[in-house]
């Protein structure tokens, strides 16, 4: 039988390798694609506990997390394309017109 | 799902129906008044029924929100506010080109979601609120579709899509651990010995919620995105920001952390400590030489929530009247500020820059002594608003003998004093010779926006001079669940 | 033990899928990778019994997000950036934060949790999707109907900001609306994404 | 009735309010007709309320009216609210009443000046504050109309703000009764601190119960009392300023700085007259400071040729008649003094406004004359004011009140001859200087042709003060004329009455006699030095004795040169000398530290979202360290 710490550190070992995704790429949809694997692997811990509680609830909310993430990627990817528009670039680097 | 249920969350499903009737009235025609007509009317309905709905509180509405009377309270105010943001939406968007209906739209829907935020007792309604509430902003802040205004709202999406995964991982942490998404069961779970529960590993769940909840609030580490993304969204979803978004996550905190006794945990009372400290600091000392308006108004808001949360961890009833007094002077201050801002910007840019409002007084009397008003209030000087909110937050804090933490408020809000009487000077200073009107000023404001502004202001001195009755029901309605 | 093998070779794959979309230069290479992460993730969804999870997880992650992403990406062309580099602490400081995370989920999961505590078989009639169709119109109605005002906001606010300047589209638009509103079934939020991209 | 009592200081408030915001777009008639007409409805509630009060009183003989409370937190609960008593209610009439009666001459008077309304937006904002401030039911309503009061006296001083000199004027008024002001904050801090209430009956109860008499606290309290009512009223060594004010328009120099404002340090007192009975030693100083100024100030007005100056040091004088009787137990005596002074000092300074701009804007007396024919009301006007000033016996107002201070001063248990007799010495003085202005001003040679008349609104205005400058004495006299003591029996219901020495008791006819020689004598000696051989008085101020004296009391004893020299030059160069002391380095230390934590701070808003995403994660990593590992 697999320990439940495992599927914690596999979960554990994902997200953080999401924040590495955000912190250190500059390609917004890869920055994007990151935060997904982030909400990816809460979606795991939430299923393996799910299963050691025999609780429906934590399957029921990833359901809501996946229609959560598709509307952010649907209006993620909508203000990606915008920004290419007047940039011509989805380096996020570049956008730093705002500081100070 | 009973009647009673439906009928305790009428005030949602009217907020939810208004925005459909807004989607099919653009789709039949293409109106701009029309639009604001239409929503308005839901706003105005869903706030007319919350004292009705008062009637069956408090009503446990399945396992996710609860209708009682402290939800209803900033409900109210909630629905309050966004009704005068679409007042000032209209002023400010009558000048702009291109589509402006489905503006509306999404100012019900982020309104919605935060009414969700206020009476969610549950993960799921935590977390769908919140994510109804940003995705909205998302397409608000960059809804003019400028340079600005989008690089604002891609910076707002990358960054809170970040700090929802952090909350949900957060949520997954205090799952996995305890076994229940509902508020209610956490603190028995908790404090129940037997149940073999690492206290440890459901506290560190409880900080990445809070993480999440620091970012909404743009509380100090969590704050870096504040200035930019007020600077770039437009004045009205500026004030949307830094009012009902906040002010939505505050009322949830202040629920789900008095449910969650934080007094119990030293450990996690201490983080929040350096928080405010942090906050308080921080904020003020970026406003210190800033001379952008909105992002001047963005580190003041940094440093306003970190006053907040001072009466937030003191305990007692005085602490949760504070918390909510403070949160209404605050929104109203907040609100005629960027009321401000909107009423003076025209089609190009919002009136922020140093030049607009130099010299202010002399050209625009009446915009100059409203604006130095809420400046003052937002200072804290008496007979304003921010004076009596400010007053009860330090009587809280003294009431619970958070001495460090009063200290660090006085002696910051003497540094905030400074940037808010600088931009006061400004306005009163003369104008260089030969200069007249800047460029970004409109000339006669629309006088919808007017309309507000001139509310809010009156607002603000009659709850400077005469705060009673507000007060009266804020402690009928607030101190009831905790 | 075969549980344990067929755990570590999804777990292992799903690791490695999401650290190559972290170095690969290329961002079509790195969709591709994270649509295995998911895959794999949904191989462990099913050994967890969760079968529905694990086909939403398919159909909606891997079926319609990721190919909006490699949609959006061939239609900026914007595969591989010019290399620039801003801040050049940034590599490090991220990898000693993430480590600093790491390390303390480590600490809390590993000495803190009650690691010796395994999961069951999963039960036969644990979570079939009749169950769990039957909770979602019951108890989660309320949240049920706030992902559908979730969704009403991201299809309206995906054709807002990128909409053509001028009404030119509007016809097509007011279509997609009505379209929009009528969504209601949760299979059908999947494809609204892809709906959205004909007017990008 | 009395519930009407909050409409009497909120109308002017709401003319003010009216005023400020549509003020400069209404037509100089409009602004007439809000401005005076709010002090006169807000003066017929004041009647009502009184008849009110006085045929029906209400229990315990005082009213209060709270309309909110403010802020209520523990023993910090400080309510909208009006107290009405006796004290208060004479205060609220005076003001209320020579309020509008002044307001009704200044609509006139200054009807072809620049900034009508705002003159009357300050002038309602002033009598709201005034109101305000007797009818205070606590200590920072109070403190809120006495700095409201000292706002409108600085804005009103300073009206013709383009003449330099008038601003200067006005910023010497706020900065020297700010150090008043100071003494009173601490001391009303000391009361709060000490006493737990801000309620002043309540402090008043409390003081009496906790402190024993000349107890250090209640001695404290009371000197710092004290000190905001030497700076308000211009009393020694505060009393610079009064001279000064007059840069300001007539009337505001009779509403502010002779009827009402400056007698607030008297209201305080007499207010809070249970603390200085606490305190025997102060009670003392405020009768020698009383005595003091009144001598000084009489000296003084004697040497002024600017009528308006003489008025002042006169005013300055009268007043401290006003302390001297509050000093010696005479509270209803001080209170009677302040009515009377009242009305009869209006109707000088409104008369001399008069002439003033009969003389196209001429202040020097000795530029005047033979006034009395070619403005004959306003002579008879101001030489019915002039004969209450100077006590006149029998038949003016002033004869009765100051005598009765006179007396009390010989008479009661902490008075002694010396009093009386500066009291004397003063009233001979007021005499001299009174007269020497009505007879420059008025008899002798016409030197300048009256270029004005008044119209039928000053005129009224003259009559109707002049009428009550002659009656209002016959509310209280002594008891071989009468023995009426209508206002005494009135005010015994705040105020404890004057304890009288029963040895001394006998003596009130022989010093009403003596005083009203003395005032007489005074007459005939002005009529002889300024109208009869003016030359032998020049010759008298030429000569080395004189020419000193002159310069000294010209110069109000030389106060203004003696603090600019001992206090503020020495300040100046402090200031300018120590620029880059040790203390300043700490404060631009403090500066400095501020703006560079800004300028840090600053770069961490560097605008890349990789960074702030970054900051997040350091956020997340330190908060579950905190909660984790502690």
């Amino acid at each position: 039988m697999v320990p439940l710490s495992y599927y914690l550190m596999l979960s554990a070992v994902m997200f953080f390798l999401g924040v590495l995704g955000v912190m250190l790429r500059r390609n917004a949809i890869i920055i994007f694609m990151s935060l997904e694997l982030m909400f990816n692997a809460a979606n795991l811990a939430f299923v393996a506990f799910a299963l050691y509680y025999h609780s429906l609830s934590g399957q029921i909310f990833v359901f809501f997390v996946m229609t959560v993430a598709a509307a952010e990627v649907a209006v993620g990817l909508a203000l990606i394309v915008a920004i290419f528009r007047t940039k011509h670039s989805i380096n996020v680097d570049q956008l730093s017109s705002l500081k100070g | 799902m009973t009647a009673a249920d439906v009928y305790a969350i009428l005030p949602l499903i009217v907020l939810g129906g208004a925005s459909v009737v807004v989607l099919l009235g653009i789709a039949v025609h293409r109106s701009h008044s029309l639009t604001l007509i239409l929503t308005l009317t839901g706003l105005v309905a869903a706030f007319l029924l919350l004292p009705l709905v008062s009637i069956e509180a408090p009503r446990q509405v399945t396992p996710l929100l609860v209708i009682d009377s402290y939800s209803i309270f900033f409900s109210g105010l909630i629905i309050a506010a966004s009704f005068i943001i679409t007042v000032l939406s209209y002023s400010y968007l009558s000048q702009q080109r291109g589509h402006r209906e489905e503006f509306y739209l999404f100012l019900l829907l982020a309104t919605l979601g935060s009414v969700v935020l206020v009476a969610s007792t549950h993960f799921a309604s935590f977390f769908l609120g919140l994510e109804v509430l940003s995705v909205s902003l998302y397409t608000l802040i960059a809804y003019s579709r400028k340079e600005y205004g989008i690089e604002a709202g891609v910076k707002y999406l990358i960054l809170a899509g970040l700090s929802s995964a952090f909350l949900l991982f957060g949520m997954a942490l205090v799952y996995s651990e305890l076994g229940t998404m509902k508020l209610a069961q956490i603190p028995t779970s908790l404090s129940n010995p037997s149940s073999g529960v690492s206290q440890v590993f459901v506290l560190g769940g409880l900080a990445l919620i809070v993480v999440g909840i620091g970012f909404k609030l743009a509380l100090v580490p969590f704050h870096l995105w504040t200035p930019d993304v007020y600077q770039g969204a437009p004045a009205p979803v500026t004030a949307f920001v830094a009012t009902i978004s906040k002010g939505a996550m505050f009322a949830l905190l202040l629920r789900y952390f008095t449910v969650v006794n934080i007094h119990n945990y030293p450990s996690l009372y201490l983080a929040f400590v350096v928080i405010a400290i942090a906050s308080m600091f921080i904020g003020n000392l970026l406003g210190l030489l800033q001379t952008k308006l909105k992002r001047l108004l963005a580190y003041s808001s940094i440093s306003h929530l970190g006053y907040l949360l001072v009466a937030f961890l003191a305990s007692g009833p005085l602490a949760a009247v504070a918390v909510a007094f403070y949160l209404v002077t605050y929104f109203v201050t907040t609100l005629g500020a960027f009321g401000l801002i909107t009423i003076m910007s025209n089609s190009d840019r919002d009136a922020e820059d140093p030049e607009d409002y130099r010299g202010l007084f002399w050209r625009k009397p009446w915009i100059a002594g409203s604006f130095t008003a809420m400046l003052l209030s937002l200072a804290g000087v008496p007979l304003t608003a921010g004076f009596v909110g400010k007053f009860y937050l330090v009587t809280a804090g003294i009431g619970s003998a958070l001495w460090l933490l009063v200290i660090v408020l006085v002696v910051t809000s003497g540094i905030g004093l400074y940037y808010y009487l600088r931009v006061v000077v400004a306005m009163f200073a003369s104008l260089p010779k030969g200069s007249t009107i800047a460029p970004a000023m409109r000339i006669s404001p629309h006088f919808t926006g007017a309309l507000a502004v001139t509310i809010l202001v009156l607002l603000l001195f009659w709850l400077g001079i005469y705060p009673t009755p507000i007060l009266r029901l804020i402690e009928s309605m607030v101190t009831g669940f905790s | 033990m075969s549980a344990l093998i067929f755990f570590f070779t999804f777990a292992l794959i799903a690791v490695g899928a999401a650290v190559g979309m972290l170095f690969s230069r290329n961002a079509i290479y790195a969709a591709l990778l994270l649509i295995v992460n998911f895959a794999s993730v949904a191989f462990l969804y099913l050994s967890l019994g969760a079968p529905f999870i694990a086909l939403a997880q398919v159909t909606v992650y891997a079926g319609a997000i990721m190919v909006l992403f490699l949609f959006v990406i061939m239609l900026l062309g914007a595969e591989r950036l010019p290399p620039s580099q801003e801040l050049p602490w940034q590599r490090p400081l991220g990898i000693v934060l993430a480590f600093l995370l790491l390390i303390e989920a480590v600490y809390g999961i590993v000495f803190r949790v009650n690691s010796a505590a395994t999961l069951s078989l999963p039960v036969v009639e644990f979570a079939t999707p009749a169950e769990i169709g039957s909770a979602l119109f019951s108890t989660y109605l309320l949240p049920f109907e706030i992902t559908s005002v979730l969704l009403l906001v991201a299809v309206v606010g995906a054709i807002v900001l990128t909409r053509a300047e001028g009404g030119a589209r509007r016809r097509a638009l007011v279509s997609q609306i009505t379209q929009a509103v009528a969504t209601e079934v949760p299979e059908h939020k999947a494809e609204t994404p892809e709906e959205e991209k004909e007017l990008v | 009735m009395l519930g009407l009592l909050w409409l009497i200081p909120v109308i002017p408030l709401i003319g003010f309010i009216l005023l400020a915001i549509i003020g400069p777009r209404l037509s100089r008639t409009a602004v007439a007709i809000i401005g005076v007409g709010s002090v006169g409805i807000s003066a017929i509630l004041a009647i009502l309320v009184a008849i009110s009060f006085i045929s029906s009183p209400p229990a315990g003989n005082a009213f209060t009216q709270t309309l909110w409370t403010w802020i209520n937190v523990t023993n910090f609960n400080p309510g909208i609210s009006f107290y009405l008593d006796s004290l208060s209610m004479i205060m609220v009439l005076v003001v209320t009443f020579v309020g509008f009666v002044i307001h009704l001459y200044s609509a006139e008077h200054m009807l072809h000046q620049e900034g009508y309304s705002r003159f009357f937006a300050y002038m309602n904002l002033f009598v709201g504050s005034m109101l305000i401030l007797v009818l205070a039911n606590n200590l920072l309503l109070l403190y809120l109309g006495w700095e409201g009061v000292g706002l409108c006296s600085y804005l009103l001083i300073g009206f013709w703000y383009t003449n330099p000199a008038n601003g200067r004027a006005a910023r010497k008024a706020f900065i020297v009764t700010r150090v008043g002001d100071a003494a009173m904050a601490i001391g009303l801090f000391l009361l709060f601190n000490n006493l737990a209430t801000l309620n002043i009956q309540d402090v008043m109860q409390r003081a009496a119960q906790t402190w024993q008499i000349g107890s250090p606290l209640a001695v404290t309290a009371a000197a710092l009392l004290l000190g905001g009512a030497v700076g308000k009223s211009a009393q020694l060594p505060l009393q610079t300023w009064l001279p000064d004010a007059m840069a300001g328009p007539s009337p505001v120099s009779a509403l502010i700085h002779a009827a009402t404002m400056v007698t607030a340090g008297v209201y305080l007192i007499a207010r809070t007259h249970v603390l200085f009975s606490l305190a025997p030693s102060v009670q003392l100083a405020v009768a020698i400071v009383g005595a003091a100024t009144l001598l000084l100030a009489g000296f003084s007005a004697l040497t002024q040729w600017d009528i308006k100056r003489v008025l002042a040091y006169s005013t300055i004088s009268q007043i401290g008649y006003m302390f001297l009787a509050l000093g010696v137990g005479a509270w209803s005596a001080a209170i009677f003094h302040f009515m009377t002074h009242a009305f009869f000092k209006a109707l000088l300074f409104l008369a001399a406004g008069v002439v003033i701009d009969a003389m196209n804007d001429e202040h020097n007396m000795f530029k005047m004359g033979g006034l009395r024919t070619q403005l004959p009301l306003t002579f008879w006007t101001f030489l019915i004011g002039s004969s209450a000033l100077s006590a006149l016996p029998l038949i003016t107002s002033g004869f009765y009140s100051k005598d009765l201070i006179l007396f009390d001063a010989y008479a009661s248990p902490s008075g002694s001859t010396w009093l009386w007799l500066a009291g004397l010495v003063g009233a001979f003085l007021t005499s001299i200087y009174t007269f020497r202005m009505v007879f420059l001003t008025f008899f002798g040679k016409p030197k300048t042709k009256a270029v004005y008349q008044p119209g039928s609104r000053i005129n009224l205005a003259l009559i109707v003060l002049a009428a009550f400058a002659l009656l209002i004495g016959f509310l209280e006299t002594p008891s071989f004329l009468g023995n009426i003591n209508v206002l005494g029996n009135f005010l015994s219901a705040s105020l404890p009455a004057t304890s009288i020495l029963p040895q001394r008791a006998g003596s009130e006819g022989i010093l009403e006699l003596v005083s009203a020689v003395i005032s007489l004598v005074g007459i005939y000696l002005a009529y002889l030095l300024f109208l009869r051989v003016p030359k032998t008085t020049e010759a008298m101020v030429q000569s080395p004795v004189g020419a000193v004296l002159h310069r000294y009391w010209f110069s109000g004893w030389g106060f203004d040169w003696l603090y600019d020299t001992v206090l503020v030059r020495p300040f100046v160069w402090m200031a300018n000398s120590n620029k880059n002391d040790f203390i300043d380095l700490l404060y631009k230390g403090i500066i400095r530290l501020n703006e560079a934590l800004h300028r840090v701070l600053s770069n961490t808003e560097n605008g890349l979202v990789r960074w702030y995403a970054t900051g997040i994660a350091i956020g997340a990593v330190i908060i579950i360290a905190i909660v984790v590992f502690l």
